[in-house]
């Protein structure tokens, strides 16, 4: 397991399990961090759970997540957030209380930035970004379901991330919201963000992503160009079934 | 200017508590007896509902044990000024001490949500007290006096006492207005309302819970020292009652829990009722405790909050407001 | 206050925990305020008097607060009565503002001690004074009552971690094993303890037969009925209670193992004076309690009005009643005689401090309209109290 | 010490048993309720009302009075904690806080200040024993203690195994969606409501019957019944039963080591409780997967 | 079967439904298409009881049902799967299977059929519903709406969060109802699944009913059309 030069992030033998109920079963897992990587599997398969090891929301029961070089593996999720690695949470989290500007804006001031009016500029930016800036000084429990995801999109984003993990954000969009989406993310791939992104609605997902991974059971049973994936015969008897949502 | 942090209004504001303050203070030198005294009795109310409300209304963290510090900061007060060390300075260095033995404390109790949380800090007050209780000082519940204080002719020990609790009052309210409108106040009301979603975008929740918690530790024990400085008398019963903590619940419920503002009106009007009222016995105390029931049903926000809502009325902003020019200029 | 009215401040425990102690003040006021309808004449100049009487609900920072208010109001003399909670918070707050102060119904030692004041060092105090019930005082009574009955001379204590259960203990328990008793103490308790498992097995282990408690009611109610519960109670012959027990209540709720508890009281209705203010004596004044209230008199009757008849000698004694220190002074060399006995401030044990009266007495099933009778055994404390019955062995 | 011990049991058997309507309130409803004291005593007193006003036996009284409680119990969740319960986890806490306060004093006013206590109607059942093996065991302790069992089986059976515990537990968790999968949940948190107040009105019985009481005697109550609750863990009510008897052993254990520990030795036990579960519980998972993996301990993150 | 006339839902100040009228026959399918925000999940809440109607008439089965009970609705067979699953999530699979069967209506929807329609249920039956995946809590939630046998299913983001897979099932399962001639309203935002299942596709913009045809007279192009003033604009902020 020698060290790559170039930056990266590194998961090796990543186990968990709630109890008796294990849900990763050592998974391995490298990137560039400025990748822009898909992962499907069927629901349960682990994705969510995944997401918040390597983000640090939960540790891993054994393996180690290395970026950069450096062992992260114990690392807090608040100073991963701040070395650039953030989620989002598939079951959106706004914080109730306060305006939609001041949930991307605590972001912004507690990862990116020590400046304020940097802040309020990253804040604003972001919540541009994610369309939601006629929404901005409404407090955050009064918005909907889908404004709440992309509260959660707006408030990642306001921390400067280099590496984005996103869990189901286009689940429930109309197509012109979900390819509205797309080029969002394009766009932050293209600035070098790197972005990991669970979702379902597999041909939205194909027009971003690089590469794919598929989970089933805690394990990764295929990985590596979409397309092949996609076709692999795994993967469609676990995850795609026989449906039409295939790649178009 | 993208973001509005304060308005018409709060200019008012800063003008008018200035011209209060100073004539608060020329009060001390020309106001009756009772006036200073009463006032003195308001100035520590005012600080108790701001300093719980600081813990629940901003942070979440609903404290039945705040009596706690409360006989913590009186207790230390008795103790360092039984060393000799002068009732002044001991008030202050009492709630100092009780702030830094908040420390530790924060350290175990901030990892309790919600409901452990509140009553384990009335347990641990609870503690306190008994632990109180074994010093021989103190000789239990029979407790001692400030005695120290006698040596000041009772003018000026009036009129100290007076500006002691004035300046302490604004000093505190002033220290939270900064923490709230600084990156840690709007991050204690972020954990508030979701602590792992905090910590997922950075925030460091123990860090600035902890902060919170001290602060309202040292406040509420500077409360209590004060109180102490006027009423002399140490029963460690008395200090250590839930009742200190069923007030600061009074005064911020009808108030306004979460606004500024709230806590103050609060306080007045807790103070106005009792000095109305008290003497009404039993049924003054029924009274209080359904105007508490009524306002949390009925006025969920407290006074304050509805008068904002109505009037929309912000003397005193925490908070931050996007421009309309803001939104319309990014508006294509 | 204009030269011609005497503002008396007057501060009980009306409601809250305490106020089985303050329930009859509103009575006794009511007698006072009518001997003093047409006001007091002294040294020749009449003066209207009038009392402010304020309920500290059983709060001590209330108390504090009321006092001041009263201060603030130009009274020229405060009161106070009843338990610690309300006097001492009263007695420092008129300290500190220099108005004199004349309370009662505690132990003085939790008064003079409690507030700061030091053994050996000259009092710290020069506006305060306190009447009644110390230490000494029930040690004399329980040697007395206690050498009625023939025992063991073991005695089992039970004193509480609060003023009076400390001002007791210190004073108590070294006289007692000097006067010839083996004291089990199994140490303080905290109010509110609700087993006592190892307190009474260590008396049962120990034979004791005499047991002295200065307990708050529902912690002797929880701490007897488990002693019965063990068979404590076959072996004791004293059960010596004070606090629990001035009033009848407390001891009807004990049930079957109410009757024969012992008691001493610092006021009994059968003291044979009279007010000097309203010129009752204690039988009026209980059976007047009676008819009016349709309840069983109780010892605060007497207590209260012995507070208002000190008063008003101090005042008709002091140079000017309107003058703080003219009553201070008066208050200082006052030696009269109330409806609850003596009170005299020329030579107390601690200056500010005149002892009273502590009487051996005892619960016995009642023989006419009450539940329970109070009976007294003993009169060491005050001679002129007629003994009545004798002391019945609680075992048997 | 054995008798120190059989006693602490003993009271631990009241502590569940007043415990148990606050830990239904606290686990099942997700409402803390602080008025519970002042309820208890308030059934305390309407028991020794009917006691003594019409002679019954106060076991009598407690049959009248239950549907009294119930009454009350549905009542409160109609007037007051369905309101306060939508405006979160909070308000409850602060509106039964006052309510608490009303009902004590409302008490006082009523029945003013004499203690009272139910054990004069029972003629010596209040202290008579049974004598077993040299240990003194008290009749009335017996009866509460397994009072406490009988309440807190039927009530767990109840909730476990029962359509209405079912629609107790979720009523309790979103009213809303109750109402979706088609619950009346008003109704349903009535009932749940007057079943709590029915277990306070038992155990205001108890405490009549063991102690005294008066119109401000709640509070101890209150926190003595939260101390056995949190002991006993938020899994079922059973943890309250042993949560009760934790607390007395450790304030019996506590008043043994110093004459002044009672109430300390409660307390510690129960801060104790409460941290090592946030600590333990980490280890926990991290130590049984030591164990099946062999791998190095793996600290796991707050968050 | 439901009627709705000029139906106002308010939250605060805010009309989130602006006189909405609606008729829903006997064993129809409807698709409820609308942008994010258009109004859907209110107005479904609404007429499942979950929200209070402002103003205007709802009726069920020609029974005036503006003002009852949520639970009462479900007595008469009308039942909601909500968005964002809302399940209880401190209870077990099996539980909050059992609670769908409150109201026991008559049918064939038991346990058993539920976990053969959602046979990756199974061996998470004793599972705390909170622990569950996204997916197995979406399916728990239809399970549980089904369990009330209901005769109008209501279904607000069906596919939500589902996998392809599952997906397929779900749209099985409830296929087979509207085989079975149960009647249907489901919110679906993948157009092409929408208008293969359902009869009839309304489309909600901004509080309005803008669209109300059957999918056999409409077609993709009209259906984006309908809410394409609010697409263009969003379309353009985002990018
Ligand atoms: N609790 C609430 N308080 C205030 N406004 C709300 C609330 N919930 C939703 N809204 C607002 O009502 C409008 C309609 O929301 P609704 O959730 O019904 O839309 P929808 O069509 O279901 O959208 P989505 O596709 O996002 O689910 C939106 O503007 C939303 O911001
Ligand atoms: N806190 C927990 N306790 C117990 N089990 C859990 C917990 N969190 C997740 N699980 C279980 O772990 C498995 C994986 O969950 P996870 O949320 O990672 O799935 P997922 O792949 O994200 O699925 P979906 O696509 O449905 O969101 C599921 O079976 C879930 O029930
Ligand atoms: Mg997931
Ligand atoms: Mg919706």
């Amino acid at each position: 397991m020698e060290n790559t030069s170039y930056s990266q992030l590194q998961a090796t033998g990543i186990y968990k399990s709630f109890g008796r109920v294990q849900v990763l079963n050592g998974i391995d897992f490298t990137m560039d961090t400025k990748d822009a990587i898909g992962i499907v599997g069927p629901n349960g398969a682990g994705k969510s759970t995944l997401l918040s090891v390597l983000s640090g929301a939960q540790a891993p029961s054994d393996g180690k997540i290395i970026l950069n070089n450096q062992d992260i593996t114990h690392t807090p999720a608040r100073q991963r957030a701040k070395q650039g690695l953030v989620r989002t949470h598939q079951i959106p989290k706004p914080f109730s209380g306060i305006t939609v500007f001041e949930n991307v804006f605590v972001a912004a001031i507690h990862a990116a930035t020590n400046d304020r009016e940097e802040a309020y500029d990253m804040a604003l930016e972001s919540i541009k970004l994610c369309g939601m800036l006629h929404l901005a000084n409404r407090e955050a429990d009064s918005i909907g379901l889908l404004d709440r995801k992309r509260l959660e999109l707006a408030r990642a984003l306001a921390t400067q991330p280099k590496l984005l993990f996103l869990d189901e954000i286009g689940g429930g969009l109309t197509e012109a919201e979900a390819l509205a989406l797309v080029d969002t993310i394009l766009s932050l791939s293209e600035r070098g963000i790197g972005i990991v992104w669970i979702e379902h609605i597999v041909h939205i997902l194909l027009r971003v992503v690089k590469s794919l991974i598929c989970m089933d059971s805690g394990q990764i049973i295929a990985q590596g160009n979409p397309q092949a994936v996609m076709s692999d015969q795994a993967v469609i008897q676990a995850y795609m079934g026989g449906s039409v949502d295939v790649v178009s | 200017m993208k973001i509005k942090r304060s308005n018409a209004y709060s200019m008012a504001t800063v003008i008018g508590a200035s011209l209060l303050f100073v004539a608060l203070v020329s009060a001390a030198f020309v106001a009756s007896d009772n006036v200073l005294e009463r006032l003195t009795v308001l100035f520590v109310y005012v600080i108790l509902a701001a300093m719980w409300n600081t813990l629940a209304g901003f942070g979440g963290l609903v404290s039945i044990g705040q009596q706690l510090f409360f006989g913590l900061g009186a207790y230390a007060t008795i103790r360092l000024a039984d060393f000799g060390i002068p009732p002044f300075v001991a008030v202050l260095m009492a709630a100092l001490l009780v702030g830094l033995l908040s420390w530790p404390i924060s350290k175990f109790m901030l990892h309790l949500k919600a409901a452990e949380f509140g009553i384990g800090m009335w347990v641990l007050a609870s503690v306190g007290h008994l632990l109180v209780n074994l010093d021989p000082l103190i000789q239990g519940e029979t407790g001692t006096s400030l005695i120290s204080l006698n040596v000041y002719q009772i003018e000026t020990r009036r009129v100290l006492i007076y500006l002691a609790a004035l300046i302490s009052m604004v000093g505190l309210l002033i220290g939270l207005f900064y923490l709230l409108r600084s990156k840690a106040g709007i991050a204690m009301q972020a954990i508030r309302d979701n602590e792992e979603a905090a910590d997922s975008i950075g925030v460091d929740a123990q860090t600035v819970k902890k902060w919170f918690f001290i602060f309202a530790a040292f406040g509420t024990a500077l409360a209590g020292a004060l109180w102490l400085a006027q009423a002399s008398s140490f029963q460690p019963k008395t200090y250590f009652s839930v009742q200190w903590t069923a007030y600061m619940i009074f005064m911020v419920l009808v108030g306004g829990i979460g606004r500024f503002e709230g806590a103050i009106l609060g306080a007045l009007l807790f103070f106005a009722v009792e000095t109305w009222f008290a003497a009404t016995g039993v049924w003054y105390l029924v009274g209080l405790g359904a105007v508490a029931v009524l306002c949390s049903l009925f006025l969920p926000k407290g006074l304050w909050g509805a008068i904002e809502s109505r009037l929309g009325l912000r003397l005193i902003p925490v908070g931050y407001q996007v421009t309309d020019e803001t939104l319309k200029s990014h508006k294509p | 206050a204009d030269d011609d009215t005497i503002n008396i401040g007057f501060i009980s425990p009306r409601t809250g925990p305490l106020a089985s102690f303050g329930k009859t003040d509103g009575f006794v006021l009511e007698q006072a305020r009518k001997a003093l309808a047409d006001g007091m004449t002294i040294h020749g100049k009449h003066y209207k008097v009038n009392i402010l009487d304020r309920d500290s609900q059983s709060d001590p920072a209330r108390a504090g607060q009321l006092a001041k208010e009263l201060i603030n109001q130009g009274v020229d003399l405060m009161l106070a009565i009843s338990t610690p909670e309300v006097i001492n918070p009263v007695a420092d707050a008129s300290e500190a503002a220099g108005v004199p102060t004349l309370s009662t119904v505690m132990p003085w030692e939790a008064w003079y001690y409690g507030r700061g004041a030091k053994p050996g060092q000259p009092s710290p105090f020069k506006w305060t004074y306190h009447f009644g019930f110390g230490a000494g005082e029930f040690y004399k009574t329980y040697m007395s009552q206690w050498a009625l009955l023939e025992t063991n001379k073991k005695v089992g204590v039970m004193y509480p971690n609060d003023a009076d259960g400390n001002a007791i203990r210190g004073a108590l328990v070294p006289r007692f094993k000097e006067a010839g008793y083996t004291v089990i103490d199994p140490g303080a308790y905290e109010t509110g303890t609700t087993d006592f498992s190892s307190q009474i097995a260590q008396f049962k282990a120990e034979k004791v037969e005499i047991i002295n408690s200065f307990p708050i009611p529902p912690d002797f109610a929880a701490f007897w009925r488990q002693a019965a519960q063990q068979g404590l109670n076959r072996q004791v012959k004293i059960i010596q209670i004070a606090k629990t027990g001035l009033f009848p209540a407390d001891i009807e709720v004990l049930g079957s193992l109410g009757p024969k508890i012992a008691s001493a009281a610092y006021w009994h209705k059968s003291f044979p004076y009279t007010s000097t203010l309203t010129g009752q004596n204690g039988t009026q004044l209980a059976d007047l309690w009676e008819k009016e209230s349709g309840e069983q008199w109780t010892q605060q009757l007497g207590a209260t009005l012995s507070l208002l008849d000190a008063a008003t000698e101090a005042l008709k004694r002091a140079k000017s009643p309107t003058s703080r220190s003219d009553i201070r002074d008066a208050i200082a060399t006052l030696n009269v005689t109330t409806i609850g006995g003596k009170v005299d401030f020329t030579s107390g044990p601690v200056p500010n401090v005149s002892p009273g009266p502590i009487i051996g007495a005892q619960w016995v099933k009642g023989t006419g309209k009450h539940k329970l009778d109070y009976v007294i055994t003993e009169n060491v404390t005050d001679p002129n109290v007629p003994v009545t019955h004798k002391l019945l062995p609680y075992n048997r | 010490m054995i008798n120190s011990l059989v006693q602490a049991i003993l009271l631990g058997g009241y502590y569940a048993l007043i415990a148990c309507g606050l830990a239904f309130m606290f686990q099942v409803m997700r409402i803390i309720n602080l008025a519970h004291g002042s309820l208890a005593i308030l059934s305390a007193y309407i028991v020794w009302r009917i006691t003594d006003a019409l002679a019954f036996s106060p076991f009598v009284s407690m049959l009248i009075v239950l549907p009294i409680m119930a009454l009350i119990g549905w009542l409160l969740q109609r007037v007051i904690l369905e309101r306060a319960s939508k405006g979160g986890e909070l308000l409850p806490v602060l509106t039964t806080f006052g309510l608490s306060i009303v009902i004590d004093n409302l008490l006082f006013q009523h029945f003013g200040a004499n203690t009272r206590s139910l054990a004069s109607y029972v003629g010596d059942l209040s202290w008579e024993s049974y004598e077993v093996f040299g240990l003194w065991i008290g009749k009335l302790p017996v009866i509460i203690l397994c009072t406490a069992i009988v309440v807190i089986g039927g009530l767990d059976l109840l909730l476990r195994f029962t359509p209405l515990g079912r629609q107790i537990r979720a009523t309790a968790f979103d009213p809303e969606t109750a109402g979706l999968v088609g619950i009346d949940a008003r109704k349903i948190a009535g009932i749940s409501a007057a079943i709590a107040m029915m277990t306070v009105g038992i155990s205001g019985t108890a405490l009549g019957l063991r102690g005294t009481f008066d119109a401000y005697a709640g509070a101890p109550q209150l926190l003595f019944a939260f101390e056995a609750t949190i002991i006993g863990g938020a899994g079922s009510l059973w943890g309250v039963f042993f949560g009760g008897i934790i607390l007395a052993i450790a304030q019996s254990v506590g008043a043994l080591i110093h004459p002044q520990g009672f109430l300390l030795g409660g307390h510690f036990i129960f801060l104790t409780f409460l941290f090592a579960r946030i600590y333990l519980n980490r280890d926990f998972f991290t130590l049984r997967h030591w164990l099946g993996k062999k791998t190095t301990k793996v600290e796991q993150h707050e968050n | 079967m439901l009627s709705a006339k000029n139906l106002d839902v308010r939250y605060g100040q805010f009309r989130a439904v602006r006189g909405v009228s609606l008729e829903v026959k006997q064993g129809e399918t409807i698709a409820l298409i609308g942008a994010n925000g258009a109004g859907k999940s209110t107005l479904l809440r609404a007429i499942a009881g979950a929200l209070p109607i402002y103003s205007g008439e709802l009726s069920f089965k020609h029974k005036v049902i503006t003002h009852a009970a949520s639970c009462d609705r479900v007595k008469q067979g009308l039942s909601l799967v909500p968005e964002g699953r809302r399940l209880f999530t401190e209870m077990t699979i099996e539980e909050n299977l059992l609670l769908g069967k409150t109201i026991n209506r008559a049918g064939d929807w038991d346990l058993d059929r539920v976990f053969d329609t959602f046979p990756n249920l199974v061996k998470r039956r004793h599972a705390k519903a909170g622990s569950l995946s996204g997916g197995e809590q979406q399916a728990t939630a239809i399970g549980r709406a089904l369990m009330s046998n209901p005769e109008l299913l209501i279904l607000d983001e069906v596919s939500l969060g589902l996998s392809p897979l599952v997906v397929d099932q779900v749209y099985a399962s409830i296929e087979k109802l509207r085989d079975a001639g149960t009647t249907i309203i489901l919110v679906e935002q993948a157009l092409d699944r929408a208008i293969a299942f359902a009869k009839r596709a309304v489309c909600m913009l901004e509080g309005r009913i803008v669209l109300d045809k059957l999918t056999a007279d409409t077609n993709r192009h009209e259906i984006t059309e309908a809410y394409f003033g609010l697409q263009q604009s969003a379309t353009q902020e985002a990018s």
